[in-house]
């Protein structure tokens, strides 16, 4: 059952792509389609009754899967990196053209 | 009951994903950004993925917050969207 | 007009998703219902890749690490040069603002001064989840991003602290180098790239896991000084106070 | 003989030793560039393991004659396009290094989750060298549709890590067959949007002209060349061999191909910008070489993909350049410009021949063979290969003959052809030109050293069960 509320998540994150005309609001937006994917790619790996992977003394066997946790752990290290660059060139842009919203952006000839 | 509040946690975090994307004002949608992630920790250790709670409240709470709100500070009037 | 053609478009692709993945003949495994036999992990949990090897072949106790510094290891090296790069780019792009962040209040002698026990404890918090990463939650990420935190806070107590500091340059290309060179060592001693080339103990020890924990240590720091690097880049812009 | 991997960590270790001898660094980067070029042809065949894990448990690198020859012409075309960008480097060196390890590895690795770490390294890397032109919301557009690219991606592996429990290649050719085809059509779809936006291909594609159109010396060869040529040749191998999709998607596929292939080709025809010219001819070539990988025409997709590839390298340092020493590139202010630089009007020449395909010349090897592969599934195909091909042909020959004759069509006249342009700093350019030109013609004559390696290539492409048993039974 949350796994299909991670997957809405996604979505909530592509539709604000898609519906947003504010700089910061499409990186927020990305932010949260990538909450939403890692939050599906941990949910791959869950198993009802299992234990955290850690092995502790007296505790072996029956582990949640964990390699959808360390492909988590990657690509919520990428995530940081790629927010980092997205939020300086969005400074970059208020610099240049002096405003966040895109319909306002001028001069860049394109479509 | 781990399910209920696992399902709980995953209503109210798209709860507040809507209310990020929707915001009118800047700051309270990376307020909610802020919240959601705060949540989505809450539902990695249902999921039993402690390494992953820690990395993602230290990092998309913590510093990727911090990162818009002072990318926000550039600007007094950002905080309003027109 | 463009938002209504947003939700319909989303609400399509999320529908086209949501029919196929859970409709009566895909065999996606539901939620909860797997079972880790039928995946490659039941070798990562039971530690039984490479039967010829001494065992236990990989001596870290919390597996996740296992997996991310040893079995995958070569994901972990790339994603850190995703880090170091975006690092790099932030310096770059950063570059063009030239202004110091500056704030309208001063901060006083209390927080001055509370600030500094503050981050002694998280710097050493910090240190200590990367170093007992593989027997602990925690590791090289979060135990980075922590430092690179405390160094947060020192930026926004202190005005004098509020420049690039070179150290963490030299700190980022040096632990990044004796990643490549643990690497390399590895490929010179046993044949592979990131071969684990140290005895791995015994399960649960400080000192075990062969070159996990150095690793992990290595990732630690370069994590921290990327992280530091990226905030102290985000300070120097221009303000309009 | 090197193992591959040292084609990674060399320039890795050098990227990050550079971040401390920043005085060396440009020393470290023509070193290391001409390092990975030369050894790219002494490179050790066969399956690598990273840590000595077996696959499908730890992750692999895959040599075989496929990316053996990718990776030759990557690494040549990344020491040509240092040559064409000598003056631009500055503060990129560091990010250039990164790159040469990223698209050596994106192309090597035999992981599809370590596949998608080395695309994040090259699209990052991507956007910063892109911001150096100053055009930030062209960026910001590129690094929207870039990332959401790669989420796409990554969801579409992780559906087919939780349906077969594995993320590596082989294993997942191997199980790929037996999957349920409602998951088939979810991680197909969403694998082809996420390397889409990557390879050009046309819902997808919204970022490139404002990022192509844009270019300097540098990230004009480096985007159009290096990050097209290892971004489609990565889509060959997994539509090609690892995930091949069945008769429905495939179509959808070759339609989207061919879609992008017309629109691209039409629109360059109405460019009026030399740049934006090659960056409508950029898409185009995309969208054809994608649908002769999807047709399972390989041999003639490497082809035309090579051809593509190093003409590219000419045009786009040539037009970059002029633009850097002019401050325009409208074509018909650049007109007679040849007629005072004939060494790279050579070079520009035979490269556009040869990308149009003319006889001769070492494309119409390429043209011949798609035609071939095309014919052999039915009718409309290659019409619109051939529609395609004519319209581009128009424009190209339209191009050339406005360089080299000044003044109206028809009209000769020396005097007219004082053209207002120069290039400044031409030595280099000259260099790659007559260096290209040379390849062009003699591969174009005697083309059987090349056709013979690109043929093995395209065999080990469609010859699955070698792949199989040199990655799972080769331990």
């Amino acid at each position: 059952m949350s796994q299909y509320l991670y997957i809405a998540l996604m979505f909530v994150g592509i539709y604000g792509l898609l519906s947003q005309k504010n700089i910061l609001k499409m990186i927020i937006s990305l932010n949260i389609m990538e909450l939403g994917l890692n939050l599906f790619i941990i949910s791959t790996g869950y198993i009802k009754e299992a234990k955290a992977p850690i092995i502790l003394f007296g505790n072996e066997g029956n582990y949640v899967d964990p390699l959808p946790q360390a492909i988590v752990l990657t690509a919520i290290v990428i995530g940081l990196g790629v927010t980092a660059v997205a939020l300086m060139l969005a400074r970059n842009i208020y610099k240049t053209y002096g405003t966040y919203e895109i319909d306002e952006i001028r001069g860049e000839n394109d479509d | 009951m781990i399910e209920i509040i696992g399902v709980i946690t995953g209503a109210l975090i798209i709860v507040f994903g809507i209310l990020a994307v929707e915001s009118k004002k800047l700051i309270n949608s990376v307020v909610y950004l802020s919240l959601l992630s705060l949540l989505s920790v809450l539902s990695f250790i249902i999921m039993k993925a402690p390494d992953v709670a820690i990395t993602e409240a230290v990092i998309g709470s913590g510093l990727v917050t911090f990162l818009f709100i002072i990318t926000l500070m550039q600007d007094k009037k950002a905080g309003d969207k027109k | 007009m463009k938002k209504i053609i947003a939700i319909l478009l989303t609400v399509a692709v999320a529908l086209f998703v949501f029919t196929n993945l859970y409709s009566g003949d895909s065999d996606f495994k539901a939620f909860g219902e797997k079972s880790l036999e039928e995946t490659v992990s039941k070798e990562f949990v039971n530690k039984t890749v490479d039967p010829q090897r001494v065992q236990p072949e990989t001596g870290s106790a919390n597996i996740v690490t296992s997996i991310v510094v040893n079995y995958r290891g070569f994901d972990t090296m790339g994603e850190v040069t995703v880090l170091f790069v975006s690092a790099l780019g932030v310096a770059l792009l950063g570059g063009v603002l030239r202004k110091k962040v500056t704030f309208r209040y001063k901060p006083g002698f209390i927080i001055n001064q509370g600030m500094k026990i503050i981050v002694g404890i998280i710097l050493i918090s910090g240190i200590y989840i990367f170093v007992h990463g593989h027997l602990t939650p925690g590791g090289g990420f979060p135990g980075g991003a922590m430092i690179g935190s405390a160094f947060l806070l020192m930026y926004l107590s202190d005005d004098k602290f509020r420049t690039r500091i070179a150290a963490f340059k030299v700190l980022e290309g040096l632990a990044g180098s004796l990643i490549m060179i643990v690497g390399l060592v590895g490929l010179s001693t046993g044949g592979y790239f990131l071969y684990n080339f140290l005895p791995n103990g015994e399960i649960g020890q400080l000192l075990s896991a062969g070159i996990v924990p150095v690793l992990y240590v290595l990732v630690g720091l370069k994590v921290g000084s990327e992280v530091s690097n990226i905030l102290g880049d985000f300070f120097i812009g221009e303000v309009e106070e | 003989m090197i193992n591959p991997v040292l084609l990674i960590a060399i320039p890795l270790l050098a990227a990050f030793i550079s971040v401390f001898i920043q005085k060396l660094s440009w020393v470290l980067l023509f070193g290391v560039s001409i390092f990975t070029a030369i050894s790219g042809f002494f490179l050790q065949k066969g399956m690598f393991m990273i840590g000595g894990w077996k696959p499908p448990f730890g992750i692999n690198l895959m040599i075989d004659d496929y990316s053996f020859i990718i990776i030759i012409v990557i690494n040549l075309l990344f020491f040509l396009t240092l040559l064409s960008g000598m003056w631009e480097l500055k503060k990129n060196k560091t990010i250039l290094m990164v790159i040469l390890a990223g698209i050596n590895g994106l192309v090597m690795t035999g992981d599809l989750f370590n596949l998608f770490v080395f695309l994040e390294i090259i699209t990052i890397s991507g956007y910063i060298l892109a911001a150096s032109s100053d055009k930030y919301y062209s960026v910001f557009k590129y690094l929207v549709l870039g990332t959401l690219g790669s989420s796409l991606y990554l969801f579409g592996i992780m559906v087919l890590y939780g349906t077969l429990g594995t993320l590596n290649m082989a294993d997942i050719s191997q199980q790929f067959p037996n999957v349920s085809g409602s998951v088939k059509i979810i991680s197909l779809t969403f694998v082809f949007a996420g390397l889409g936006v990557e390879a050009k291909l046309l819902p997808f594609n919204a970022w490139v002209k404002g990022i192509y159109g844009n270019t300097t010396p540098l990230t004009g060869p480096l985007f159009s060349t290096v990050f097209a040529t290892g971004a489609i040749a990565v889509f060959g191998r997994i539509f090609g061999q690892i995930l091949v999709p069945d008769s429905t998607l495939i179509f959808a596929f070759i339609a989207l191909g061919l879609i992008t292939f017309i629109f691209a080709e039409t629109s360059a025809m109405a460019s009026k910008k030399l740049r934006e010219l090659l960056t409508f001819s950029s898409i185009g070539q995309a969208g054809l070489i994608i649908t002769m990988f999807m047709i399972g025409g390989f041999y003639a997709a490497l082809i035309q993909l090579i051809n593509n590839a190093f003409a590219k390298t000419i045009l786009f340092s040539y037009a970059t350049k002029a633009y850097k020493s002019n401050g325009d590139d409208t074509i018909n202010n650049m007109s007679g410009l040849f007629r005072k630089n004939v060494m790279m009007g050579f070079g520009f020449t035979v490269a556009t021949l040869s990308l149009i395909g003319l006889p001769l010349f070492f494309g119409f090897y390429a043209k011949i063979n798609m035609l071939q592969s095309a014919f052999a599934l039915n009718m409309w195909i290659p019409a619109l290969i051939i529609l395609g091909s004519i319209i581009e042909g128009i424009y190209y020959i339209r191009l050339l003959v406005k360089l080299w004759n000044p003044g109206e069509e028809g009209q000769e006249s020396s005097e007219l052809a004082q053209s207002q342009f120069v290039i400044k700093n031409g030595f280099s350019l000259s260099l790659i030109a007559v260096l290209i030109g040379i390849i062009f013609v003699v591969s174009g004559i005697i083309p059987d050293f090349l056709t013979e390696n690109i043929a093995k290539a395209a065999d080990s492409l469609s010859d699955a069960a070698t792949y199989l048993s040199t990655v799972l039974g080769g331990i």
